[in-house]
């Protein structure tokens, strides 16, 4: 007697998968010049699976013997990550063809991931969590070295790779530990099992340790970083974009699962290993960023930044904190994806530049992209009224709440010295004379990806009810 | 008992030596022969504590599948091993050190495991039940209880097999291939042209 | 009181003409025309519109009026205007020097007129936002906000060490600011609320707590004003700034410090602000004695005034901190004072700066013989900073060197040693200036102030020679606001008093 | 004198051990690498198998099946860029990936 | 009402003249203030009569001026005995000032800036002697300051003009300083401003200590004594007094107005004002005695060698004020202030006079080229002769018949020696020999001028002539006064009945000081005269080389008269003033004009001290100017750019960078570096919870 499970609650898992199946099919039948279509059928793939978030997103239930869980946590970071793969498409494709990589396996890897994504988000259990790791890993690592014919693209994927297969190795030993120590490889079991009272298994805490140093590896958080800043650097553009986003708020939902599904009990031991990350990807994130002349780099070490003010939500384990965390989530996604569509753009007639210093002038020759960047470089900084203040402000409440005040005041700290290579991006596009013009021929799908991202980030603060609703509301599924 | 025993530390003891000939080795080729090696002696330690599918697996799928996969590309992409910087020693020490540390570190912690808490109310497949080899009991799990993880698996395959297409994969422009239908579909319309020559005048 | 929201009116309309000059299309001229008109039209109708604050505002009552409220960011932040007897001056001093900064860039703004107005009309919002938001959140959100048109401002028109000076400004602001808002979010935890009406009235923190929060506050507030040692970005960013640009620094940022001291620091701190009163005291005599003598030696017309403004920022905080009503009133009295003093000094180095493109003092002098106007402008306000009675410069100083002599009489006599060595720089730089021979042949052909300059300098002499001679009408709103303050406060440091031995014979019975 | 779970661990943790060393210590190529990972992952199939059978539960072993699944997608994806690497620099030597940095 | 027009008339006309220069025209602003000020003057006469007269005190409140908190100050005009007096004198020859400008100042091209500014002048002068509260009477002073500033450095393009403007201001604001933290004081000693109500609790006050300055100290002295800083500094007092020769590098009608007869005396008006607060400060008055003596006689010293003609007139400016000073120090404020009265005439006099002898000598100042001038502008030399007899206080004991300065520096000089205390025989006897050196740079300063050879060049004598009627005019009239004003007013100043006359204005003790002037010994009177006749004689031997020998016989004659009738009647006083002259007549007798350069050459280092100043700028520029530009440069480039930018921003700045530069080198690319981070990581991750959770498993 075999009972078939609720499939229903993974609807958007399914939509993407069998959709990546039929992607692929169409374009293996439609061949090279298929990018377009495939791309967009993608992007529509990506919305109907975000529109199938909707139905189940109110109730927590749990499937697939324990190992799937959806709720309003894992909803609010499937419409995210979901949102994230789509913009991301629409960015890229012009990139793609004038850079002679028109390869309808790019939005399909990108289906690929974003469902690996999901898997993790709605993981429950260690296995659930490393497959759907995997299945984005595996994606991603091919996406790094997309542009096959580039060194530096391919140093990319053998560097993610490399390092990504290492932290994969730890994460996994750490399972095993947890495993052996517990009994069990469901997070209610887990949970279960640490909850006792009594001292926690030291075993379990070593596993815990290495299963978290996994984690950080794929959120980049230091010193488990230090692939970022070559990966963002050596992909092609659009990839980075790619990574910025969709899978650094998987990676960041998944450690937030992990933690609070699994070890919520222990959550005082935990915190200070999160203490530890933040502190040190927030300092090393604004100092390695001042001394960059790459922006992509720089956007890695911002991002780098970013997850130590994210990794501080997550440190206070209260409600709150990660109720913080989805609003800086939702907030980095509109700045960062706006930020990388108009990195996309700086173009020339000889090709995409990549240098801080091409940006010379940009205010007398591009003014409306130069303003969109620098709305983009003050939300980053945190300056209100901008999106990206808001991101920090919360994050600062739950801190201060949890009685973390040193943590966020080395935060505050970090972000101050973090506006200043945020600002010398403004001050290059602003107080410098201008360099030769980039292509006028932007692209729609990156002018109106800019240009929606540009107004959520600058109007952010008239309407910020729903987003930071819908979060705390996500946040409260957790804690049931 | 005492031939398990001997067994067991036959087995470690060569698992290990051959994973630390893996990473000294100077030839890769040999390297990979190690890993195969280790590999074999692991599946015979699973084989010692009765996961004898996983065993199995490991040399059909492992050995047969992946190590050779090893040797093919180590071979393919014709490395000149004297070139090869020997760096190894340079870093040892502190390396070493950490490594060590870590080491002990490690076995400090699973020499001190217990039986993990059962936990009432949580399906836990049992090892053997009913006289059940381990085989049929993963086989009557991994359908059922894991199908998720196991659909999942083959994504992963899938994207594995994409992945390697994308990137290894190229249309080379100049190779000449056999088009049938492009010669079935010739028709002397499009290929012949007649011209009349005017007598006297030659071409 | 109107039913209408006045003060979000006052507070959006400027932002309305940047939306509208935003959107204007033309060739570059044509538009650069229109945006100035745009942008006179916006800020002259905030400044009207702003009166009728004035006029309706009742000066009878400490209480907050045309009060404003709806629900914001979830939670108890909301969305909370309102103006009390120390705000809403405050908002009138933003308003009335507007039009002035944006004719001051009339002709002297050549490059991007659009952008430049549109900060400038955007800073406009950002300025009248922090004097009239009731809700923490919303004031830093005001507060902060400032300093991105302030950074381009500076950066895209200001001068040579630009660079420097617009980073310097920002991030000397930022870290104290963001020390503020971890100091807010405690704010809201202890008290549950971000309110300004009810932190002010129902809320009493522990006294360490306090002490915490007052420090952190006063890293914002003291970068702001700016109180000595932060103050070396001041000379700096007035130096690179454009006219308009240092009118706006001199004459609303920096009162954003001592505005914050009075709505924060003292009524919702008053245990800490007692307790540090003396560290307060401290630095604001280093600046004044320090400051000036600095100014002193200064080559540059800009830098001395800036110099001078951190001297006369000493004196606000001497006022502020001494928590009586000459020093509390003179102190904002001061702030108003010189807002508009400060500010037209700004322009006068203006006027001369956009004729010969320098500010270095030795290349002027002998203004007097071809700019008789000028020079007689140019000497009203040198008079008024130094603060001499009948002008506005000399009510606030002397209210709080009258209030501070009550306090302390060692920090009285050393703040006034500033009337000695404010004189000294100020009639110094007037000498070396506008008096003397006209012995340079470039500066024979200056010509005199044109229309447009008299149209500025006119309402500023008058409310200079109004506010000295007519203080009342300034005074005379603050007084009940001022009252309710210091009667809190000293509620708040007797309650602590009593409280306090209580607790040290508890603990040794 | 028995086996014990212990022993297993142990050998697993010199194996895991010796993974790590691989990675880091190896200044060769990069298939050491690859094949260190391979290490890494058998050991930790090792403690899974250990465990699942010294807790008396599956759940270990149906782990490391995945495990296995997973790593050999693993090293296809792993080699094939490899190789790609090495067509477009000509070496995979591990020194010589260092084009970015910063 | 018409006391509102006295104060306010002389603002319109500034503001007319002053903006409307142009419209007007030269002709049309000269009107304007000449009209407006003369009709304060008639009005401030009448004011005279029926307040000062007719004991019939005024007071009017115009408006709030600061409220705040118990802080409350008015605008204000009140009008009593003392006030209509000042009114007199600041009218009174601010009219006369304006009339002669019109002259003084016809080839000037900014005749209608420097009408309003008299103007403007005026009223700020008006405002401070009708306040009715410190901090008016602060606007007016203030006010005044900036007037002398602005007509100083009225010549804006001398720059010695404009350093000496700046130097006065200055100079008033380290007095003022010493004002301000007095009127802070009085706010908190008496929590009110207004002279009636701190007038009224003054007694209250008196002995009672407060903490000033972290010490213990008697209140009304300290008050009164930071109070008098400020009249130091606007009177020129011993200290504050480098300001006044300065400032003759304005144009002569603003020495005669401002630094003669106005402005200067206001630290006089405002001591006899609070004269209730000072009456209980002895300490204070003990100070202002001592400080007025010393200047009259230190002023004089540097009188005697002075060679401009006016700083000449400068120097006796400040030491006439030193005369009145320690009037007011030893409590006769009627006689401190009828000096300020007549004392305004003649040396408005004798500002005018030289004034028309630097317009006829094409603005010649330097005594040294003059010389031999009599014939060439008579009325000029009589007037000037006239001004300087009554500042030499030449007139007749006995008889009481005598030149205005005559009545009023010896009734000073009769106050000090009646105080019988012994700041007041200090006061006496410098008083003594500053009338001598007055007596004798006065008579230097005429002979040197108008009599003797002539030392001038030939082009400029060409040219010199006297003044037009309407520089005259003015000096008639106050020639006038130099004459009467003494006579005429002696009793109602400091006669028997001054009590009544100055009805409350000023304060009248029991045992007053002026009851028992009138009643000292006869040589006290005589002993002045012989002063200035012997200072006038032997300036007359010295410099002009024909005095007529039956001169010098009669001074030796009167000399022993004196010794005789002081021995006949016993008066050890008598004989020792007697003696005095003797010495005056031998030197007369023997007196030569080769003399004072045999003098100086004797006595260079004392002749350069003098000739110096005492050295007094030389003194403040090391003490003061010097160290606080030092000062400032180092703070500016060491304080601010090194120690706080060095270490603030910038230094945390270039930290960061160093730090950033240095750190991204750990960013090697290398794989096995990265991989070799997250070993570390995680072991240390892992030792730590090792240690942490203390092996305890």
């Amino acid at each position: 007697m075999i009972e078939v499970p609720a499939l229903l609650p993974a609807l958007p898992e399914i939509i993407l998968a069998i959709g990546a199946l039929a992607l692929l099919m169409l374009g293996v039948f439609t061949g090279e010049k298929s990018l377009r279509t495939v791309s967009a059928l993608a992007v529509l793939l990506l919305l109907a699976a975000a529109a199938a978030v909707l139905p189940g997103y109110r109730d927590t239930v749990v499937t697939f013997g324990g190992m799937f869980v959806s709720d309003s946590f894992g909803g609010f970071c499937k419409i995210l990550i979901l949102l994230g793969s789509a913009l991301s498409i629409i960015i890229s494709v012009d990139y793609l063809e004038r850079e002679n990589l028109k390869r309808f396996e790019y939005p399909v890897l990108i289906v690929l991931a974003t469902l690996g994504m999901l898997m993790m988000v709605s993981s429950n259990d260690l296995i659930a969590l490393y497959i759907g790791l995997e299945t984005q890993s595996l994606a991603l690592y091919v996406m790094a070295a997309f542009s096959r014919d580039s060194a530096r693209s391919t140093e990319a994927g053998l560097k993610y790779f490399v390092l990504g297969a290492l932290s994969s190795g730890m994460l996994l030993y750490g399972s095993s530990l947890i495993y052996g120590f517990t009994g069990g490889t469901s997070f209610s079991l887990i949970a279960a099992a640490v909850s006792g009272s009594g001292p926690v298994p030291i075993g379990v805490l070593l596993g815990l340790v290495f299963v978290m140093a996994g984690l950080a590896f794929k959120v980049s958080a230091v010193p488990f970083h230090m692939w970022t800043p070559d990966v963002y650097e050596g992909a092609p553009t659009p990839v980075t974009a790619f990574f910025a986003v969709a899978p650094k708020i998987a990676a960041m939902a998944l450690l937030v699962r992990t933690m609070f599904g699994a070890f919520p009990e222990i959550s005082d031991q935990w915190q200070q290993i999160l203490v530890f990350l933040s502190i040190a990807s927030m300092v090393v994130g604004a100092v390695f960023a001042i001394v960059q002349t790459n922006i992509k780099r720089l956007m890695a070490y911002s991002s780098i930044g970013h997850v130590g003010y994210a990794l501080m939500g997550v440190a206070t384990g209260t409600p709150d904190g990660v109720k913080s965390v989805l609003v800086y989530l939702a907030i980095y996604l509109a700045m960062n994806v706006g930020a990388f569509a108009l990195i996309i753009a700086m173009r020339r007639k000889d090709g995409a530049t990549e240098s801080i210093a091409d940006l010379a002038g940009l205010s007398r020759t591009r003014p409306a992209m130069a303003f969109a960047l620098a709305i983009f470089m003050f939300s980053l900084a945190g300056i209100p009224p901008l999106a990206g203040f808001f991101g920090k402000f919360y994050v600062f409440i739950a801190a201060i709440e949890a009685n973390l005040t040193f943590l966020a005041v080395i935060g505050a700290l970090a972000s101050a010295v973090s506006a200043f290579y945020y600002l010398r991006i403004v001050k290059v596009m602003y107080f410098d004379e201008p360099a030769d013009a980039f292509d006028v021929n932007t692209g729609r799908g990156i002018t109106a990806v800019a240009t929606v991202s540009a107004l959520v980030t600058l109007l952010f603060f008239v309407f910020p009810a729903p987003i930071v609703g819908a979060a705390a509301y996500a946040a409260q599924s957790l804690f049931q | 008992m005492i031939l398990q025993t001997i067994t067991f530390y036959l087995f470690a003891a060569i698992t290990i030596a051959a994973g630390f000939m893996v990473i000294a080795a100077r030839n890769p080729v040999h390297s990979v022969l190690y890993l195969i090696l280790a590999f074999f002696t692991s599946a015979g330690l699973f084989v010692l504590i009765g996961a004898e599918f996983i065993a199995m697996i490991l040399v059909i799928v492992y050995v047969g599948a992946v190590a050779v996969l090893f040797l093919f590309v180590v071979m393919m992409l014709d490395i000149n091993f004297t070139e090869l910087r020997q760096g190894f020693l340079q870093y040892l020490p502190i390396g070493g050190l950490i490594g060590l540390a870590l080491l002990i570190e490690l076995i400090m912690v699973v020499g001190v495991w217990q039986f993990g808490p059962e936990v009432a109310g949580h399906a836990i497949p049992q090892a053997t039940t009913n006289g059940m080899t381990n085989t049929e009991a993963l086989g009557n799990i991994i359908y059922t209880q894991y199908v998720y993880a196991f659909q999942a698996a083959g994504v992963i395959l899938l994207i594995a097999m994409i992945g390697a297409i994308v990137l290894t994969h190229r249309t080379r422009p100049g190779v000449k291939k056999q088009r049938i239908s492009s010669q079935v579909y010739r028709d002397p319309k499009t290929t012949i042209e007649v011209k009349k020559i005017k007598p006297g005048q030659g071409i | 009181m109107t039913g209408w929201p006045i003060l979000s009116l006052v507070t959006f309309l400027p932002l309305i003409g940047a939306v509208f000059a935003l959107l204007l299309r033309g060739e570059e001229a044509v538009v650069a025309r229109n945006v100035r008109t745009v942008a006179l039209l916006t800020t002259s109708a905030t400044f009207l519109v702003s009166l009728l604050i004035w006029i309706n505002f009742d000066s009878g009552t400490a209480a907050f009026q045309f009060v404003e409220d709806h629900p914001w960011l979830g939670g108890t932040i909301h969305y909370r205007m309102g103006v009390d007897g120390i705000s809403m001056l405050f908002v009138i001093l933003t308003t009335f020097l507007m039009p002035f900064c944006i004719l001051a860039s009339w002709d002297s703004i050549g490059k991007r007129v659009r952008d430049y107005m549109i900060a400038f009309l955007l800073l406009e919002t950002l300025m009248i936002g922090v004097f009239c938001a009731l809700d923490l959140v919303l004031f830093y959100l005001f507060f902060e906000g400032g300093l991105i048109p302030m950074f381009l401002i500076i950066g895209v028109w200001g001068g040579a060490r630009k660079i420097y000076a617009s980073f310097k400004f920002f991030l000397y602001t930022l870290v104290g600011s963001l020390l503020m808002l971890l100091a807010m979010i405690a704010i809201y935890i202890y008290a549950g609320t971000t309110s300004i009406p009810e932190l002010l009235s129902g809320t009493h923190f522990d006294a360490g707590l306090q002490k915490w929060l007052w420090l952190a506050f006063f890293a914002s507030f003291a970068v702001k004003m700016p109180m000595w040692p932060v103050h070396t970005w001041l000379p700096d960013a007035h130096v690179e700034a454009p006219t308009a640009g240092s009118v706006i620094l001199a004459g609303v940022l920096l009162k954003m410090g001592g505005y914050g001291f009075l709505r924060f620091s003292l009524p919702m701190f008053p245990v800490a602000s007692d307790y540090f009163a003396p560290l307060v005291f401290a630095l604001s005599v280093i600046a004044v004695m320090y400051t000036s003598l600095v100014a002193l030696m200064q080559q540059d017309m800009k830098k001395l005034i800036a110099y001078s403004s951190v001297a006369h920022m000493g004196f606000v905080t001497l006022g502020l901190f001494v928590m009586n009503p000459q020093g509390v009133e003179g102190g904002i009295f001061q702030m108003l004072s010189h807002g508009i003093v400060s500010g037209a000094l700004f322009l006068c180095v203006g006027v001369v700066y956009d004729r010969l493109h320098t500010r270095e003092i030795d290349r002027y002098g002998g203004l007097v013989n071809n700019m008789p106007r000028y020079a007689l402008v140019f000497m009203i306000f040198t008079m008024a900073s130094v603060g001499l009675p009948g002008t506005s410069g000399f009510v606030g100083e002397f209210m709080v060197l009258a209030g501070v002599f009550q306090a302390d009489t060692v920090v009285c006599a050393l703040a006034a040693t500033g009337l000695v060595l404010g004189a000294s720089y100020m009639l110094w730089l007037y000498r070396k200036v506008i008096f003397g021979e006209l012995t340079k042949d470039d500066l024979k052909c200056l010509l005199d102030l044109s229309p447009r300059e008299k149209l500025i300098f006119a309402p500023l002499v008058a409310v200079v020679f109004w506010m000295g001679i007519f203080p009342g009408s300034f005074l005379g709103v603050m007084h009940v606001s001022v009252d309710n303050l210091l009667h809190n406060y000293d509620t708040a440091i007797a309650a602590h008093e009593a409280v306090a031995p209580a607790i040290a014979e508890g603990a040794h019975p | 004198m028995t086996i014990g779970l212990e022993n297993y661990l142990i050998v697993a943790a010199i194996l895991f051990t010796l993974g790590i060393f691989g990675i880091f210590l190896n200044r060769k190529n990069v298939i050491i690498i690859l094949m260190s990972i391979e290490l890494m992952l058998l050991a930790v199939n090792i403690n899974l198998v250990a465990f699942s059978v010294f807790l008396g539960n599956l759940i270990g072993q149906v782990f490391a099946l995945f495990v296995l699944t997973v790593a050999a997608g693993e090293a296809a994806i792993g080699l094939a860029i490899l190789v790609i690497y090495f067509r477009n620099r000509g070496t995979i030597a591990v020194e010589d990936i260092s084009q970015m940095k910063g | 009402m018409y006391l509102t027009f006295i104060v306010f008339l002389p603002l319109a006309a500034a503001i007319i003249a002053g903006f409307g220069g142009r419209v007007l025209g030269d002709r049309g602003a000269q009107l304007v203030t000449c009209g407006a000020v003369i009709t304060s003057a008639i009005l401030s006469i009448f004011a005279f009569y029926n307040v000062a007269l007719g004991h019939q005190p005024e007071h009017v409140v115009l408006a709030n001026w600061i409220v705040s908190g118990g802080f409350k100050v008015d605008w204000a005009i009140k009008v009593d005995t003392l006030t209509t007096v000042m009114l007199v004198v600041v009218n009174g020859v601010s009219c006369l000032v304006h009339v002669y400008s019109v002259g003084y100042m016809s080839h000037d091209p900014h005749k209608p800036r420097f009408m309003a500014y008299l103007s403007l002048f005026t009223f700020a002068m008006l405002m401070l002697v009708t306040a009715d509260n410190f901090v008016q009477m602060f606007f007016g002073w203030e006010g005044v300051g900036l007037a002398s500033y602005l007509l100083i450095g009225f010549w804006y393009k001398k720059p010695s003009a404009n350093a000496a403007a700046i130097k006065a201001f200055l100079v008033n604001r380290v007095g003022d300083f010493g004002f301000a933290l007095g009127i802070f004081g009085i706010f908190l000693v008496f929590g009110a401003l207004d002279f009636a109500t701190v007038f009224a609790a003054a007694p209250a006050m008196a002995g009672k200590s407060f903490t000033f300055l972290d010490h213990q100290v008697d209140v009304l002295n300290t008050l009164t004594f930071l109070l008098f800083i400020g009249a130091m500094g606007k009177s020129a007092q011993l200290g504050l007094h480098t300001w006044l020769p300065d400032a003759m590098e304005g144009p002569t009608p603003v020495s005669a107005l401002i630094h003669a007869a106005t402005m200067v005396t206001a630290g006089v008006f405002m001591v006899a004002r609070c004269s209730p607060l000072f009456e209980l400060a002895p300490g204070t008055l003990q100070f202002v005695t001592i400080i007025g003596a010393s200047t009259a006689f230190f002023a004089a010293t540097i009188g005697l060698v002075q060679n401009d003609i006016k700083r000449i007139i400068a120097y006796s400016t400040c030491s006439q004020l030193g005369y009145m000073f320690f009037a007011l120090g030893v409590g006769a404020y009627g006689a401190g202030i009828f000096h300020l009265f007549t004392h305004a005439f003649f040396k408005a006099l004798l500002f005018l006079g030289a004034g028309s002898v630097i317009h006829g000598m094409s603005d010649e100042q330097d005594i040294r080229k003059m010389g031999g001038l009599f014939p060439y502008m008579k009325v000029t030399a009589i007037l000037m002769w006239i001004g300087s007899l009554a500042l030499a206080g030449i007139g007749i004991p006995g008889i009481d018949l005598g030149f205005a300065g005559f009545y009023s520096k010896d009734i000073i000089l009769e106050s000090a020696y009646a105080a019988h205390s012994s700041v007041g025989f200090y006061a006496f006897w410098l008083g003594i020999a500053a009338a001598f050196m007055t007596a004798f740079y006065s008579g230097r300063l005429l002979f040197m001028t108008f009599h003797g050879h002539s030392r001038a060049d030939h082009d400029v004598l060409h040219h010199a002539h006297e003044s037009p009627q309407v520089m005259l005019i003015p000096l008639y009239i106050l020639a006038t006064g130099a004459v009467l004003a003494g006579f005429v007013f002696y009793e109602f100043f400091v006669g028997h009945h001054y009590a009544e006359f100055w009805n409350g204005a000023l304060t009248v003790v029991d045992e007053n000081v002026l009851e028992h002037a009138h009643h000292v010994p006869f040589w006290v009177k005589l002993l002045p005269l012989v002063m200035a006749v012997g200072g006038l004689a032997i300036s007359w031997s010295f410099y002009i080389d024909n005095v007529p020998k039956w001169a010098r016989l009669l001074g030796l004659v009167a000399a022993l008269g004196i010794v005789g009738a002081g021995i006949a009647q016993g008066d050890g006083g008598l004989i020792l003033t007697g003696v005095a002259a003797l010495v005056l007549a031998l030197v007369f007798y023997f007196g030569r004009t080769g003399a004072p350069g045999t003098l100086v050459a004797s006595n260079q280092a004392l002749y350069q001290f003098l000739l110096n100043k005492w050295y007094f700028d030389e003194l403040y520029d090391t003490l003061f100017v010097r160290p606080a530009k030092w000062l400032g440069f180092q703070l500016w480039k060491k304080g601010d750019g090194k120690v706080i930018d060095g270490y603030g921003p910038d230094g945390v700045t270039a930290a960061i960078g160093f730090v950033a530069r240095r750190a991204r080198v750990l960013q090697t690319g290398y794989v096995y570096h990265y991989a070799f981070a997250m070993l570390i990581g995680v072991a240390a991750l892992v030792t730590w919870y090792m240690l942490h959770s203390g092996g305890g498993h």
